[in-house]
């Protein structure tokens, strides 16, 4: 049984997911999403354990061996995405229900858990792949998934948000797949460490060269990243409040892992940085996105389109990490996914939580609900320290395993102004911090009552993971420098 | 009990005053009487701890490792443990302080301000015992993040403003500048543990870093620790006013500010040496910069009217005294900084105590109000007069010895320049904090009419049930608040006597170890 | 003209079309201001990434990947005759002695000098052409929706109208309020479309 | 046959340049109808004639039909664009010059050395002869085994799409009263 999880993983969302729309009925559907996430999330904490113990699992579809068939292969890099996004999957499962009575037509019910529960799956697929094909046809069910549940928002921009980011996101596609194809060309394989061991690297072929570049860029679209984010905030702002929750700390994550996985297993780090000269442009692109992305997240009057950009200068801080190349940078990068889903998930968390009983989520109409939503306030005040980084909670460690990894390479300016970016998170967290406690409330805002428990118990959840991962980093910065030790280690 | 027991139970002891009085915050009175008696229980271990640290144990106690190298982790010496010293025995008499006045004035939400002031007590003692920069640096912004909520106490738009520049500064120096400065000792070291000597000698002689670097890290440090408020990053201290005065007590007196300037002697004792920073002489502009702050602020106090606002920008230039010692690096000047720490704490907190005092029995803010009003409140005023005498450095008051070290740390590294600039500054002293209580003993009271009128003007509306004080005979702030600002002003005269006790306590840390 | 260049251009000039094609697709694209221009445009850039797979995969002189039967059929049979079973998993990017053994004894079988192009991007595009339909579906779909929300396709059309609801969720929030309390005040039986008045 | 080589391509590039300047929505559609199926036709000599009788069904075929039903929903006419065409001429021109450089180190078209007809050896023919016990068509063959999976995905891939297509298309009268309301008000100003 237990050699068989790595695909179990991926089958069980699967398979429920049609189920949920055979069941028909919202509860019914509910309830077998739920059960189902948090089996997913229960086997990736097992996979997670059995890799610190086993080592890499290699599991071949069908009993067909690479280079032919399909591997799956986890590895403590892909257990750790892997447990991660399925236990946020699972947990913002657990908050849904209010919010998405509330926001979704309950007719629609159940068809939303069953594309949540794809989305879930072409998470996990992409991360538990060995198999460069395979990534994108993983890619592509998550995509699809997301375009729907972002178009379920309640304004008429919802459907426009959900189109643009499909036609960016399929460009994005469409490139990664011209990437592999070129890939595919000069090696024969579609195998990840297949094609690791034969693209050949000396003299630098200017085919590998191009081909990395459109998986790259194509990956960019995806990550977020500075240019080509345009897709991002508009798609965080307009869908519903779960989804947004979802796949803000999911997504994105997601396709940061797939750039891992690239730059390390598959073109090797001495090609990328070396031969090209892919760390001053990543880390140029990382911190212009950081700071143009904090600065506009600071005039935002939709706390939606805030946290969203700043879920991209948050990117550029993973990026930043990447780009490094060294054992501390790649650990930071890696960690940060992990503390920014937290965080970001617990904070769009609170986000949902005004929006239920404020009906809005701009800043204006959220004045002084520190006196009548004192839990939810203070949630965001716990979240929005952490975002900054503020000692004890999970925000810190990244901010320190980035800044000495900076440090370690001599990356002066980088880590100066590293720092100085982290400022202006203060500045739009604390915007939104005094308009809850130190304005005078609005009549609705007077109305309104606390989150109801439902909501509250699973967001404190996150956010107390928050801190236990600010001070306990066992299950963070200790596996995810196994991670990198492994990517780096992995690569001669 | 072992070494160890007694830091972490150090540590949980504010912890569990938090605990128990968010528990009990419906009955004030049961809420009091836990916060009492936990201070108590912690002042008693930390002179418990103190007689043993100052007889040359050094209890550690290792919490934990957040990221490889980087623990969290405690050990006390005798620096960080007069600093606890301080802070917990000034904790149990502002909390007395605060009781008297939080009730004489009707606050808010008592509870979340006794629970933040025991989460602040606790990062004064993290801060107190830490053994590596890096706990240091934690505590000192979980200080930050815990004081704000009593800075904006009040909850209306002058609090977020106050609040907004404390936050602004404290968090922006602490990011931007302390923070890389530990990244860099950190590169540069491979280690962040306080070790007598410094930690930096090594780098130096191996040329990672010259000496102008050398200066860059010091400047980094000087200014990333903020609530040193060293100018120009001093803003955040007058702003801070805006909220009740046994927090301006706290934080000026106490936690905030001391833990500024004890981080900054910490840093020159245990992570430069004060060897290294005398033979590299790149402390001299520290010097001239802390000599220039407490010129200016005491300039600044003089003109202030308002009674906190001049003890804002006194204790700017008091904290400068003690980063001035730091940064002359000599043995007597780094004596003098640490007890001044503890001197200006206790005379401090009086002076607060009484502003907080005049506030609540006779709502006066401005000195110029204050005329005549020490027949009134003479147990108030007589304790201004002393500890004033204290903080201007003049027998008998505690502040004399502090201040006479530190001269001689001038007068031994040749800086006259400071010698004078410090003597200047003692003047203005005098100049700013005497004439208070002289106005207020032998000053006429303005008229009736002018008086009332002025103090309804000012309070009518904050406080319409209040009654005018009579202008004749007796009429003191509540019990609570007058004994303990009492004990505070005997205290810093005590302290004149106990000076030699503070220096052979603070005698160690000035030895580097092969000399 | 130098022939090393020449040969160079005739061994590529497939693939430099296939580029134009993808090219042209990948325009239209970015430049198209209509919904429906923009899918079309996507499907368009899309089918020429099949182009190139499927190119990668012909050989010179090869033919389909389809075995005709009379060799499979004897293929089957000698392959029952060497007795040899089914190679299970083996090690990533070794190929056993056995298999090659057993392909050594296939050399001389019938049709074992038939050349086949390579069947493994013939299939990837099969899956690709299906994920590229799904697509464009799924677009079609919020095309279908966006129409019904702002009665254009147009995004210049549709950037405006949105500019002229006010700023960003001006109108929006009011919207939100009637959903939140479910009214349905407004919504009586005649909330067709604009479609419907457009044709 | 050559010619007839160049006959597809040359109708392919100038298809895709009809589409793109065509403004007339409904014939763009027929013209991709026809770009697909000239590709499949291209396919087919290519020596993929599963894909290209799927794109011809799919491509061709299906996609022509959706996009036909979503114009009559919508209506036929692009408006002309006031928008400069010179940015993205200019990322094609770049993504384009970069995927012609790609190439210059491609092998050949057609060279029975390339490492793609090399690499898994023996043969992905050669294997599925082995593996299939013969059956005839290796795609077919190597769809539903060594990559199964994919095709599992794929089939993933049209149920979400069906599934998302539900969600986005189904009309609730529960839901969303302000946009109806809105396209109301909308309808009643432009009557008037």
């Amino acid at each position: 049984m237990t050699e068989h999880l790595p695909i179990l993983l991926i089958v069980l969302p699967l398979v429920a997911a049609p189920l949920c729309v055979i069941l028909h009925q919202r509860t019914a559907a509910y309830t077998l999403a739920l059960l189902v996430s948090w089996i997913t999330f229960g086997i990736s904490i097992a996979l997670v354990a059995q890799v610190n113990q086993t080592g890499v699992i290699r599991y071949n579809l069908g009993g067909w061996a690479p280079p032919y068939g399909i591997e799956y292969l986890v590895d403590s890099l892909s257990s750790f995405v892997m447990m991660f996004v399925s236990g946020i999957g699972a947990i913002v499962l657990v908050y849904a229900p209010k919010s998405v009575d509330d926001e979704i037509a309950r007719s629609k019910h159940y068809l939303f858990y069953a594309t949540y529960l794809l989305c879930l799956t072409g998470l996990m697929g992409m991360c538990v792949t060995g198999d460069l094909f395979n990534v994108f046809v993983f890619l592509e069910i998550s995509s699809l998934s997301s375009y729907a549940l972002i178009s379920l928002g309640q304004t008429r921009r919802a459907p426009l948000a959900a189109f643009q980011y499909l036609i960016i996101g399929s460009i994005g596609a469409t490139f990664i797949l011209i990437g592999i194809g070129l890939l595919y060309q000069m090696t024969g394989t579609l195998n990840m460490a297949d094609i690791a061991a034969r693209v050949p690297q000396e003299n630098g072929p200017r085919t590998v060269l191009v081909a990395f570049s459109f998986l790259v860029i194509g990956l960019c679209v995806k990550m977020a990243v500075f240019p080509l984010h345009t897709w991002l905030p508009n798609a965080y702002t307009y869908a519903p409040s779960v989804v947004t929750c979802f796949i803000a700390a999911t997504a994105t994550k997601v396709s940061v892992y797939a750039f891992i996985r690239v730059i390390f297993g598959i073109i090797t780090p001495g090609f990328a940085f070396d031969y090209l000269p892919l760390d001053t442009e990543l880390t140029i692109l990382a911190l212009v996105g950081i700071f143009v992305a904090s600065t506009a997240a600071i005039y935002q009057a939709n706390v939606k389109r805030l946290l969203a950009y700043s879920s991209v200068a948050q990117i550029g801080y993973m990026i930043l990490g990447i780009s490094m190349s060294t054992p501390g940078g790649l650990t930071a990068g890696i960690v940060h996914m992990f503390n920014h889903a937290l965080i970001k998930g617990g904070l769009f968390m609170i986000v949902g939580c005004f929006a239920l009983r404020l009906g809005s989520v701009k800043l204006d109409d959220w004045k002084g609900a520190g006196k009548t939503m004192p839990w939810t306030s203070l949630g965001w005040a716990i979240g929005g320290l952490a975002l900054i980084g503020v000692p004890v909670t999970a925000g810190f460690i990244s901010k320190w395993l980035l800044l000495t990894a900076a440090m370690e390479k001599g990356m002066w300016p980088v880590a100066v102004l590293m720092l100085l970016s982290s400022l202006l998170a203060v500045v739009y967290v604390w915007r939104v911090v005094e308009t809850l406690y130190f304005s005078e409330p609005t009549a609705k805002v007077l109305k309104a009552k606390e989150a109801p428990l439902g909501m509250l118990i699973p967001t404190y959840v996150v956010l107390a993971g928050t801190f236990v991962f600010g001070v306990w980093t066992t299950y963070s910065a200790d596996l995810a420098a196994a991670a990198a030790a492994g990517l780096l280690g992995a690569t001669p | 009990m072992t070494d160890s027991m007694q830091i972490w139970l150090s540590l949980l002891l504010p912890l569990i005053a938090y605990v128990l009085l968010t528990l009990t915050g419906k009955s004030p009175n049961v809420r009091e009487g836990c916060t009492l008696t936990v201070a108590t229980i912690l002042f008693l271990l930390t002179c418990r701890m103190a007689s043993g640290v100052f007889a040359g144990e050094r209890p550690e106690w290792m919490w934990g490792e957040w990221l490889p190298g980087f623990q969290i982790a405690f050990k006390v010496e005798p620096l960080g443990m007069l600093f606890a010293l301080v802070a917990s025995g000034l904790w149990i008499l502002t909390t007395i302080y605060a009781v008297g006045y939080m009730r004489g004035h009707n606050e808010d939400n008592q509870t979340r301000f006794f629970g933040c002031f025991a989460f602040a007590i606790f990062a004064a003692i993290a801060a107190a015992y830490a053994k590596n920069l890096f706990t240091l640096f934690v505590a000192y912004e979980v200080m930050t993040i815990s004081t704000y909520p009593l800075v904006t106490h009040h909850g209306n738009e002058e609090a977020r403003n106050g609040g907004r520049v404390y936050l602004g500064i404290l968090l922006s120096t602490s990011i931007a500048f302390f923070m890389l400065a530990i990244a860099w000792t950190y590169s540069l070291a491979g280690t962040l543990e306080f070790t007598l000597g410094g930690i930096l000698a090594e780098p130096v002689a191996d040329e990672k870093i010259s000496s102008v670097g050398l200066g860059l890290l010091l400047a980094l440090f000087a200014f990333g620790i903020g609530k040193a408020a060293l100018m120009p990053f001093h803003r955040w201290l007058p702003a801070a006013m805006v909220a009740p005065t046994p927090v301006s007590a706290l934080l000026h007196a106490v936690a905030v500010v001391k833990v500024g300037v004890f981080s900054v002697l910490k840093v020159v004792v245990y992570i430069f040496g004060l060897d290294l920073l005398t033979n590299s002489g790149v402390n001299l502009w520290l010097a001239y910069v802390a000599g220039f702050s407490l010129v200016v602020a005491s300039l600044v106090a003089m003109t202030k009217d308002n009674l906190k606002a001049r003890l804002a920008y006194s204790t700017i230039g008091q904290l400068a005294y003690i980063t001035l010692g730091a940064a002359l690096a000599t043995p007597n000047s780094i004596i003098g900084g640490g007890m001044h720490i503890a001197m200006h704490a206790v005379g401090k907190i009086t002076l607060f105590f009484c502003a907080g005092a005049i506030y609540v029995g006779a709502h006066k803010k401005n000195i110029s109000d204050m005329r005549g009003l020490g027949r009134q409140m003479p147990f108030t005023f007589g304790a201004f007069l002393l500890a004033s005498v204290s903080i201007i450095g003049l027998p008998p008051g505690g502040g004399a010895w502090s201040k006479w070290f530190l001269a001689v740390g001038t007068v031994e590294t040749h800086q006259y320049l400071l010698t004078a600039a410090l003597m200047v500054s003692s003047l203005l002293n005098i100049a700013y904090l005497v004439p208070i209580p002289m106005l207020a003993f032998m000053g006429k009271p303005k008229t009736d009419e002018s008086h009332s009128d002025d103090a309804h003007g000012h309070e009518a509306d904050e406080h319409d049930s209040h009654h005018h004080a009579p202008t004749d005979g007796i009429h003191e702030a509540p019990m609570m608040c007058v004994v303990p600002l009492c004990i505070a002003a005997i205290c810093s005269v005590a302290l004149f006597f106990a000076a030699d006790w503070i220096y052979e306590a603070l005698l160690p840390i000035t030895q580097t170890p092969n000399s | 003209m130098n022939s090393p260049a020449l040969e160079q251009a005739a061994g590529l000039y497939n693939y430099w079309i296939v580029i134009v094609l993808m090219m042209t697709g990948f325009y239209i694209v970015l430049a198209r201001r209509n919904l429906i221009k923009a899918v079309i445009g996507l499907n368009i850039f899309q089918t020429s990434v099949f182009l190139l797979y499927v190119t990668m995969g012909k050989v010179r002189g090869g033919t389909a990947p389809i075995i005709p039967p009379e060799v499979a059929e004897a293929q089957a049979k000698a392959m029952h005759e060497t007795g040899h079973s089914e190679h299970g998993t083996h090690a990533l990017g070794t190929v056993s002695e056995e298999i090659v053994g057993a392909h050594a004894a296939h050399a001389d079988l019938p049709g074992a000098d038939i050349i086949y192009s390579n069947p493994l991007p013939s299939v990837l595009m099969l899956t690709a052409i299906v994920v590229g339909i799904a697509t464009t579906a799924l677009a079609l779909a919020l095309v279908v929706r966006i129409r019904e929300d702002y009665g254009t396709i147009e995004e210049d059309r549709i950037l405006e109208i949105d500019r002229a609801d006010g700023l960003p969720d001006d109108d929006d929030e009011d919207q939100w309020i009637d959903a939140d309390t479910h009214s349905l005040a407004g919504s009586s039986p005649d909330t067709p479309t604009d479609s419907e008045s457009v044709n | 046959m050559n010619w007839v080589v160049f006959a597809i391509l040359a109708l392919l590039a100038l298809t895709a340049v009809t589409v793109a300047r065509l403004r007339q929505l409904w014939a763009a559609v027929m013209f991709t109808g026809i770009y697909s199926f000239l590709s499949a036709s291209w396919m087919m000599i290519l020596d993929a004639p599963d894909v290209a009788f799927t794109e011809a069904a799919v491509g061709a075929g299906i996609s022509t039909v959706l996009m036909l039903s979503t114009l009559a929903l919508t209506g036929e006419q692009e408006q002309p664009t006031k928008r400069s065409p010179i940015v993205p001429l200019l990322v094609v021109l770049v993504t384009g010059g970069a995927l012609i450089y790609g190439t210059l180190d491609m092998p050949h078209y057609g060279d029975p050395n390339a490492v793609v007809h090399q690499h898994p050896d023996p043969s992905f023919v050669e294997r599925s002869l082995d593996d299939m016990h013969g059956l005839p068509n290796v795609v077919t063959a190597l769809l539903a085994s060594y990559r199964g999976y994919d095709t599992l995905g794929e089939t993933t891939v049209v149920l979400t799409a069906g599934i998302a297509v539900l969600l986005i298309l189904r009309r609730d009268e529960m839901e969303r009263p302000a946009i109806a309301n809105r396209a109301k008000r909308r309808r009643r100003k432009a009557n008037a």
